[in-house]
């Protein structure tokens, strides 16, 4: 039996079944983006925005785009019942308070240490598009990761034991959701949570730079 | 669903431990008082109480004050003729008076994950002995830490079942800044109202920052 | 002919005489309070209250007391029409971040260097009355002090040469009424702006500590 | 009677010097884009613009980069494939970089009076090199310092003539942050209501931060 990956909306939709009702989340753009549209309407988790929006919903039907509501990709969305808005302090009062129960972002690489880097893949382009993954990165309870366990070009691990690209944020990744499996931040390194059906530990490993734990 | 209503205050107070930081908002009107007197009730004792006054001789500060549950205020100011200002010339009463912006500050820098910052309110005075200070652009600065809560005790007008509150005229005061200080916000609101009903753009204090709702009628 | 000295409803007639119309205005207890009896009601000045009050408006007649607004003195108020209400942090970015073009406090003294000295008599009284007069006094565009010349008891001047009371704020002072004169801060000390009728320079200085300055 | 109205564009930007710091409110939506055009007609240079993003190929930030009008870019992200990345990879845009919520924050604390703050934002990344840190509770922080304009270009949806305003949905955006931040506010309104109409408690950016109101309709 071989092993069969996730593709993006399927990591999203991993990501999805894991987050319970009640949470409050921020979803970065990328895969996580997809995230809410895994979360069945009658569980309430409610999405965050980093322009104010509380209570982000899905996408309106074309003929009932309000211009004046977007994310923070900046598409239009809808507002859920009971959402609301704040202005731009206050809504990353939120990212940075400790106030969202989750935040989940994509990424280059991920480290065993919880370091994340997902801005720039050198330092001369670093200085470019941060936006509030810096911000995010730092203040959520829970920060998970979205993204390929691999890279598209040399097939070069993104799980590693020291990132290669510019931080974003130092320790502060709890858990990263790849194609492959699910892996926790424990502290002596990547701990497996899950894999994909037909995935070996032994295959697993192979595709990880940095050294793997099981429970 | 979300629910954070709580059936009574008992409810809305378990599990409120001895030793806690109790944030009270209010500024004359806007005070959480069915939540205060719960808190006497409740027993919890050796508590640290923030709020903006010491309070009088009568009213929820005095009471609370009175039984001896607070080990120490924080606030702006304390009348020297009031329950507070007799229980600190006893001895029996810790004092830490922070000016009263700063305190609002204090509190909001805790709500937003600022870990300090330098304000020139309280430099060059007797505030400042023994703290740290910084002149930047010619100003003298004192460097200031978050003030955090275990618990905040918050009063509201509205609240729906996501915990959105709105607050009425003045009494908002120290509500919304409180609310998002605390590891635990309970709020005791007026009025109960379905979801949606209060306008999105005017929320005054979001749901994120409410953990337990209490309906406290007039 | 004896000059005659202003009463605390004087004091306040006479600084709100020199208050323009436009200008956002923080009066702290004592007798600045009264200061916005005597601003005319077509004159628009809009005042200010620590507890989140923008606009605050006359004591409402006993039958329309709205126990949900007060001033920062906890008495019953109105809101002028344009008014608005804003939480406690926000009320003191207001008073902090020199949004106020004109505060008006009570003091014990004030010094030449415009030192203003006005919660405590002595240090071990100090730490327990500040309020929000330390954030009015460090943010205000203007600080203008309302008190009288002497003291009542030993008849001591409040106008200092150095303040003998425990600090509120160092070099803030912009201006001094007095129930005597109008005083203004220079970079040499105390300069005489307006005195009241019958007078004397002479008579002045020898009811003030600090040296005074004539322009 | 107190009236920020005035009659135009011209008029809301009269006096904005060459070298002025520009803070442009807007995320998507909320982008006061009259003024912005206003400001190419009204020709300051060497100015230093303070926005969210550095924007794309069209659009006001595009609009306003490409006439050479605006030295230096203050924001939290420049897409490589824009006028704004093309600029600075032309050695003809100097750039700062700043993290989104940094980039609020330190705005707030110019409106705000706070003289310095420390945040985790940035630190242990290439932001905080050579920049002052200082461990807080076990936590690395970057020492930040406020971001004063001398002119904020504001958008709402309505406001009276003391310069209430609200703002429309996720449109408040910066707005209300950056009203705060400037020696001169200027606002372009979609609508004009009387004083008064706006309800006391859901005014989004009281009018003390607001100095020049223009009417912009659909």
């Amino acid at each position: 039996m071989t092993f069969r990956p996730l593709d993006r909306a399927g990591i999203a939709a991993r990501i999805a079944r894991d987050i319970p009702e009640g949470w409050f989340v921020n979803l970065g753009i990328g895969i996580p983006t997809g995230v809410s549209d895994h979360v069945p309407n009658d569980r309430e988790v409610i999405f965050h925005s980093e322009n104010g929006v509380i209570g982000a919903g899905p996408a309106p039907d074309p003929d009932k785009i309000d211009p004046y509501l977007v994310n923070a990709g900046t598409q239009h969305i809808t507002l859920r019942t009971g959402g609301s808005f704040v202005h731009h302090a206050d809504s990353f009062v939120i990212a940075r308070g400790g106030h969202l129960d989750l935040c989940v972002l994509g990424a280059f690489e991920v480290a065993e240490n919880g370091d994340i880097a997902n801005w720039a893949r050198a330092p001369d382009e670093a200085v470019k598009q941060v936006g509030g993954a810096m911000d995010l990165a730092i203040g959520a309870k829970r920060l998970w990761v979205a993204m390929e366990h691999t890279t598209k070009g040399n097939g070069g691990s993104r799980i590693r034991q020291v990132c290669s690209y510019p931080l974003t944020a130092k320790g502060v990744v709890t858990r990263v959701y790849t194609d492959l499996a699910v892996l926790g931040i424990a502290p002596n390194g990547f701990l497996v949570l899950d894999m994909v059906d037909g995935m070996t530990p032994a295959e697993l490993q192979d595709r990880s730079e940095a050294k793997l734990h099981w429970q | 669903m979300i629910d954070k209503f709580v059936p009574d205050v008992p409810a809305a107070l378990a599990g409120i431990a001895d030793g806690a930081v109790i944030l009270m908002a209010g500024f004359g009107n806007g005070i959480p008082e069915t939540l205060v007197k719960g808190l006497v009730a409740q027993g919890a004792r050796n508590l640290t109480l923030v709020a903006n006054s010491g309070g009088r001789d009568t009213g929820p500060t005095a009471d609370i004050l009175a039984t001896g549950q607070v080990d120490k205020l924080i606030c702006s100011f304390v009348r020297p003729d009031s329950t507070a200002g007799r229980l600190f010339a006893a001895g029996k009463l810790e004092l830490e008076i922070v000016p009263q912006g700063t305190l609002a500050e204090r509190l909001r820098a805790a709500g937003a994950g600022i870990q300090a910052f330098y304000t020139p309110t309280g430099a060059d005075t007797l505030l400042a002995e023994g703290r740290e200070t910084r002149v930047i652009n010619g100003r003298n600065c004192l460097l200031e830490f978050p003030l955090r809560g275990d618990v905040a005790l918050i009063d509201a007008w509205e609240a729906d079942r996501w915990g959105n509150l709105t607050h009425r005229a003045s009494a908002r005061n120290f509500n919304p800044v409180m609310a998002m200080a605390a590891a635990l916000t309970v709020v005791q609101t007026r009025h109960i109202v379905p979801l949606g009903d209060i306008p999105p753009a005017n929320v005054h204090t979001p749901g994120v920052f409410v953990h337990r709702v209490v309906h406290v009628p007039e």
